[in-house]
């Protein structure tokens, strides 16, 4: 436990403004001070630069497809091209944006702050967690520059070793480097919870952002590692034809498809337990109250991260699997999902009674709880054996498995953006604006994909460049409502790094929330806090004096 | 797309009703959650929106009874679903007995399919309604999946090992063939149609199509000319040496192993011993067999399978001949221990490849 | 891969070498303990990974894992399980010399680790060495005989599956000797900061860690050796 | 530091370890020469387990480390087992009901 250093104490901030006073954006400044910092809240920074990049080059893939998919007739690239676009959004997306996102960004820069640590417990291996990112992306953007991958992001033998010509070896590099950043990044959050937590912060009393960064640490440093070797041994079948997976020299294809879903499933639980961390913080600021039933959403988290991984074969019900593994499948799979319906009623439950306001961040929570709740429930659907086998690889699991990352992993992490970005920046956002491209993110998504659910149960298969003509009015929609998503996530990126330079000062506590980082400055001092916090009460105490006095100066935002 | 209902697709085999009614079931539940929670929402929104800035919400308060019933209750949802999920899977994947065999070997971009009959097609498959057939599924080079979505039946063709599925037309009809998983270049090109046809309508298709020797006779044709029946032939006083098990009566018994253990002389057990004999060698009989891989392909495997099992339990065709002698030879009298001259190769002729 | 030993800035004893976020040695060395074993369990999935496709095939080919693991030479495997299990004993006795402050003892025996290192380096050299020359090397030039084995007859299909023993072989020793590879450049380093007395009762943290990183190694190969070398010894 | 045992003792409980994982690797190579059928993998899988064990506790010291510590190496063996147990479900029973008629079970003739 952090009992009181002897480190000479830092002098609490005068009457002067946050920007006079030193904090971690003025500490130092240069690109050396950038790009060799140990400070956990710079190292979330760069990340915040790295993903947005990849998010971009995701999105641009994104839209070309869906420009495609505008007529049954590929009209705009040839199919070997629309292979290597389908196949460069996943895996940009999943492996380059939507792992890294929430942790590396908001878990980097808030875990400390939130448990009332000084820095991560490992702050070189932080750093150098963000270079083997950048590594594994220059391996995976030569790739792409030189004409990409086209054997999908799951890389499916025998056609990923022995049928396809494209990049797969570079690209499959790319992914083995960047998993030891997520390794890092997971293993560095462990063992900063359980041994740098401040004098009182006892498990229960830590903020449900915490919990759900712990669980999925835990998926990542137990599941990165099985897809690190899958992929190495994908690559090296490629270059020494070993013949591991190759069904000619005796190797079994189906024992890829264990080995790379052991990883993949929990990987989408590595992409949802952060968003629904954010979740947790913005109902509980918003409405001013506890969360209902804590102690039910935090073992949530931790249920999801160990149930996560006895689930993976529903994803190869109609595989060549035996029946009797699916059927053992399929009920670990309608279990996995009571802990997340468990989660969706607690947020639910913990707006009665609260004092609810609408700023931005809500909005975008309020609409993760929805969309979640449809993506979750369609899950369950697919888990149910019956449907399965009709749906599997068609349009259906593409809405599906959207609805959960777009409708919640990327709604939370705008929401996690909008909440935190005074306690980064110092600075406030347009009000109004923010509010507009959220709503616009919330139409232009579901216009998006509810025509996919339809396409999918039609029978529209996923990954086709050409399809038969019925099908084409839901996907001229489909495409409508991604141009109205890609404005919707487009106008945030202008509006922050508007409000780097001209936002209006936030001061430290905007919002009038609960909690260690907002009892810091904003933006906070490289060692975080002026005098070592120690905790004497829960995370969300929103009924007690001196945080009934503090709101009294909060200024409503606009 | 289903004329009588928009947006939802045609209903054209006996599992369909059942897979769309778990379906329906399924969506009902989902839209009664997803409206429960977004209903909430908004009501909590209107009644609990913060009237003054320093507004706080009411004190921490958890209900265990809440907490359990909305775990409970979702958990008997599930278990319900998947009981009923479980069922029209296993109706999905359980072929009723008198279905008929067809193949269909997926290949880069196109689906070969044959019938029992030996009609042989490329991308269509014509079939009579209300014949249950069971399709036995394999791949040439990729992982393909065939993919009829009004029979609401999916199966992957993995190369190097036999899957099936089995469907019964109820309406006749032209309905889409897919690949559904990706397959490389041409993936949205090997798409095709399954055309099913009232039975008389099916003969006349049938006796109309170039009608092609059924698989059992070219599965006997090729038994004899890759000299299969040189080992595999039943004990007669002739004196000659039977150096491989005759297979009468084989097909789908229990067979004794070298190694100790059992095998089912399944489809894949026949496979395997063609292309892999000393995978699973039979007990007592040298592993002199050499192997045909690469010399037949994946029609004439099958072709030899089915002639294997038209062997089956007595009906012998002329081919076999000899009594239904036990599933394997009598060994010579000084105990097995043929000297097995080195295994001349059987020197096929080279039989056309496909 | 950053290995923890190297994050540390080994500075002088006692209170220069707390790094800042922490606030005692012991919360710091409980820290690098835990996040050790962290690291030690992503090990344990790496190579989990290889250990299931090699369960996997062992049970879907049975006679050519044992046709082909009969091939290799047991004596050389349990005289390098011998050599492993002597540098995991030295390996613990440097840490024991580091806290009870014999600095000599210390470099004498980091040494002795790796110098057992590279003799088993060298006999996994001779072994892979001897395979090149029989063609048990899974790629083009791949040939497998089974003199007098009990299978007899050369067949193209045995070779295939031998070929994927042998696939396996390579794969998962020559992981475990990359392992051994950088365990020996670790071990270098920390000999040469021994020798200028940086470690001492009080702090040698980087240490531990390699000592934990050095014995991880040694396990893998306790399990790797049964499940390769003696699975075919007994089918004779 | 294992504080609590005293350097001398702490230094005859590394060579006892030593000597015992010498000995069962010299067991285990004797071992494998009988032939227990399908008992061998598992006489040579228990040999290597303790072997580990002693490792873990002993050298590694995770005897007298933190509970974390503990738990953590616990749960990597468990994950392992997790891995290859499960995916062994798969493979055990291919073939046996996936394509095979299941005989003997009069299949249901659905909806007629």
């Amino acid at each position: 436990m952090n009992t009181h250093a002897a480190a000479e104490p830092l002098v609490t901030p005068g009457p002067e403004t946050a920007f006079e006073r030193p904090n971690y954006l003025n500490a130092a400044y240069g690109l050396r001070s950038w790009l060799l910092t140990r400070d956990h809240k710079r190292i979330g920074i760069l990340y915040l630069i790295s993903i947005s990049v990849f998010f971009a080059i995701g999105s641009l893939f994104a839209f070309l497809m869906r420009l495609e998919l505008l007529t049954p007739e590929g009209d705009l690239v040839q199919p070997d091209t629309y292979n290597r676009l389908f196949t460069m959004h996943g895996v940009t997306m999943v492996f380059f944006f939507l792992i890294p996102s929430i942790p590396a960004v908001l878990g980097n820069f808030l875990v400390p702050l939130m448990i009332g640590a000084r820095d991560l417990a490992f702050p070189k291996l932080n750093l150098a967690s963000w270079y083997v990112y950048n590594l594994g992306a220059i391996f995976t953007l030569w790739a792409i520059v030189n004409g990409g991958v086209d054997t999908g992001w799951t890389f499916y033998t025998p056609f990923s070793t022995s049928f396809s010509n494209t990049h797969v070896v570079s690209t499959a590099l790319g992914v083995f480097i960047t998993g030891f950043s997520s390794i890092f990044t997971g293993l560095n959050f462990i063992v900063t919870i359980h041994r740098m937590r401040a004098p009182g912060m006892t498990w229960f009393r830590l903020p449900l952002f915490i919990w759900s960064h712990y669980a999925t640490s835990v998926i990542i440093v137990l599941g990165t590692p099985v897809i690190a070797i899958t992929i190495l041994m994908v690559a090296a079948e490629r270059l020494l034809h070993l013949g591991i997976f190759d069904p000619k020299l005796g190797g079994d294809p189906i024992l890829f498809q264990h080995l790379f879903w052991f990883y993949s499933h929990p990987a989408v639980y590595i992409m949802i337990l952060p968003a629904m961390g954010v979740i947790s913080e913005l109902v509980a600021a918003f409405a001013r109250k506890p969360i209902f039933g804590y102690k039910f959403v935090a073992f949530a988290s931790m249920a999801i991260a160990v149930l996560g991984f006895l689930v993976w074969g529903h994803h190869m019900f109609v595989s060549g699997q035996s029946i009797y593994a699916g059927t053992v499948f399929s009920i670990l799979s309608m279990l996995v999902a009571i802990p997340s319906a468990v989660k969706v009623f607690n947020w639910t439950a913990t707006l009665y009674e609260g004092s609810i306001s609408y700023q931005t961040p809500m909005l975008y929570a309020l609409g993760f709880i929805g969309l979640f709740t449809l993506g979750g429930l369609t899950g369950v659907m697919l888990a149910t054996l019956g449907i399965d086998v009709h749906v599997h690889d068609t349009y259906f699991i593409v809405a599906h498995f959207h609805y959960i990352m777009v409708g919640g992993a990327i709604m939370a992490y705008l929401g996690g953006m909008h909440y935190w970005w005074p306690k980064i920046s110092g600075r406030l956002y347009p009000g109004f604006l923010s509010k507009l491209s959220a709503l616009l993110v919330f139409v232009g998504f579901n216009l998006t994909f509810f025509p996919q659910f339809i396409l999918g149960y039609l029978g529209m298969p996923r990954r086709y460049w050409a399809y038969p003509p019925e099908f084409q009015v839901l996907n001229v929609l489909s495409t409508a409502g991604a141009s109205i998503l890609g404005v919707g996530f487009a106008l945030p990126l202008f509006y922050f790094i508007w409000s780097m330079r001209y936002g209006k000062r936030s001061g430290d506590n905007p919002w009038g929330a609960v909690g260690l980082e907002w009892d810091t400055t904003s933006p906070p001092p490289t060692e975080n806090f002026y005098t070592m916090p120690v905790v004497t009460h829960g995370p969300y105490e929103y009924n007690r004096e001196e945080v009934h006095n503090r709101m009294t100066e909060e200024k409503t935002l606009g | 797309m289903n004329p009588e209902l928009p947006f939802f697709p045609e209903a054209a085999s006996t599992v369909a009703g059942d897979v769309d009614v778990l379906f329906i079931t399924w969506s009902v539940i989902s839209a009664f959650f997803t409206l429960l929670i977004a209903g909430l929402i908004v009501y909590f929104m209107a009644r609990y929106r913060r009237r003054h800035p320093e507004e706080v919400g009411a004190r921490e308060r958890t209900a265990l009874w809440l907490e359990v019933a909305w775990s409970v209750i979702p958990l008997l949802i599930t278990l319900v679903m998947f009981v009923w999920g479980t069922r029209v899977y296993f109706k999905i994947y359980r072929p009723p007995a008198d279905a008929i065999e067809y193949t269909a070997v997926g290949k880069q971009w196109m689906w070969k399919l044959q019938h029992p009959e030996g009609q042989r097609e490329i991308n269509t498959l014509h079939i009579p309604v209300g014949q249950p057939i069971k399709l036995k599924l394999t791949s040439e080079d990729v992982i393909h999946s065939f993919f009829v979505p009004a029979f609401r039946v999916k199966q992957d063709a993995v190369p190097g090992r036999y899957t099936s599925v089995w469907f019964e037309a109820t309406k006749p009809g032209v309905y889409h063939l897919f690949c559904a998983e990706y397959c490389g270049g041409e993936h949205s090109r090997m798409v095709g149609s399954v055309i099913a046809m009232e039975p008389q309508r099916y003969e006349e298709w049938l006796a109309g199509g170039a009608g092609g020797k059924s698989m059992v006779a070219s599965g006997a044709e090729l038994f004899q000319q890759l000299a299969c029946d040189t080992c595999h032939r039943a004990a007669d006083n002739t004196g000659r040496l039977v150096r491989g098990p005759a297979l009468d009566g084989v097909y789908g018994s229990e067979v004794q192993l070298a190694s100790g253990g059992t095998a089912v002389a399944d489809d894949n057990y026949l496979r395997e011993s063609i292309l892999n004999p000393n995978a699973k060698i039979v007990a007592g009989w040298q592993p002199v067999m050499p192997t045909f891989q690469g010399q037949v392909s994946e029609e004439q495997l099958t072709q030899l399978i089915a002639y294997v099992r038209s062997l089956g339990a007595g009906e012998g065709t002329a081919a076999a001949g000899g009594t239904g002698g036990p599933s394997h030879g009598p060994l010579d009298s000084a105990g097995g221990q043929i000297d097995s001259p080195a295994p001349q190769t059987a020197g096929p002729a080279k039989p056309e490849q496909q | 891969m950053a290995s923890l030993a190297d994050t540390h800035t080994p500075g002088a004893h006692g209170h220069s070498s707390l790094q800042h976020q922490f606030d005692t040695m012991e919360q710091q060395k409980e820290s690098s303990t835990l996040g050790m074993w962290v690291f030690l369990v992503t090990e344990i999935m790496f190579f989990g990974g290889l250990f299931l496709a090699y369960v996997a095939y062992r049970t879907r080919y049975p006679e050519a894992f044992a046709a082909a693991s009969h091939t290799l030479d047991v004596t050389m495997g349990a005289v390098n399980t011998a050599v492993l299990i002597c540098s995991s004993l030295t390996m613990a006795l440097a840490i024991w010399c580091a806290q009870t402050n014999r600095r000599k003892g210390i470099v004498l025996f980091l040494l002795l680790t790796i110098l057992l290192g590279a003799v088993f380096l060298g006999v996994k050299a001779v072994e892979y060495a001897d395979k090149f020359e029989h063609h048990h090397v899974p790629g083009a030039s791949f040939q497998f005989h089974t003199e007098g084995g009990h299978t007899g007859a050369e067949d193209p299909n045995l070779a295939q599956h031998t070929q994927l023993f042998f696939s396996l072989y390579f794969v998962m020793t020559g992981l475990h000797a990359t392992h051994m590879i950088i365990g020996i450049a670790i071990l270098g380093f920390l000999a040469f900061y021994a020798w200028r007395g940086r470690y001492d009762r009080e702090y040698h943290n980087p240490l531990e860690m390699t000592g934990l990183y050095w014995h991880f190694v040694d396990i893998v190969w306790i399990f790797l050796f049964p499940l390769l070398y003696l699975l075919g010894a007994h089918a004779s | 530091m294992a504080e609590h045992d005293s350097p001398e003792k702490t230094l005859r409980t590394y060579i006892l370890v030593f000597v015992a994982l010498l000995v069962l690797t010299f067991a285990t190579v004797l071992v494998a020469r009988i032939n227990f059928g399908a008992m061998n993998d598992v006489v040579a899988m228990a040999i290597a387990v303790t072997k580990a064990l002693l490792v873990i506790l002993f050298f590694m010291h995770v005897r007298h480390s933190t509970r974390a510590t503990k738990l953590t190496a616990l749960a990597g063996f468990f994950w392992l087992a997790l891995l290859i147990g499960i995916t062994m479900l798969d493979f055990k029973a291919l073939g046996k009901i996936m394509d095979v008629p299941l005989q003997g079970v009069e299949a249901p003739v659905p909806g007629k």
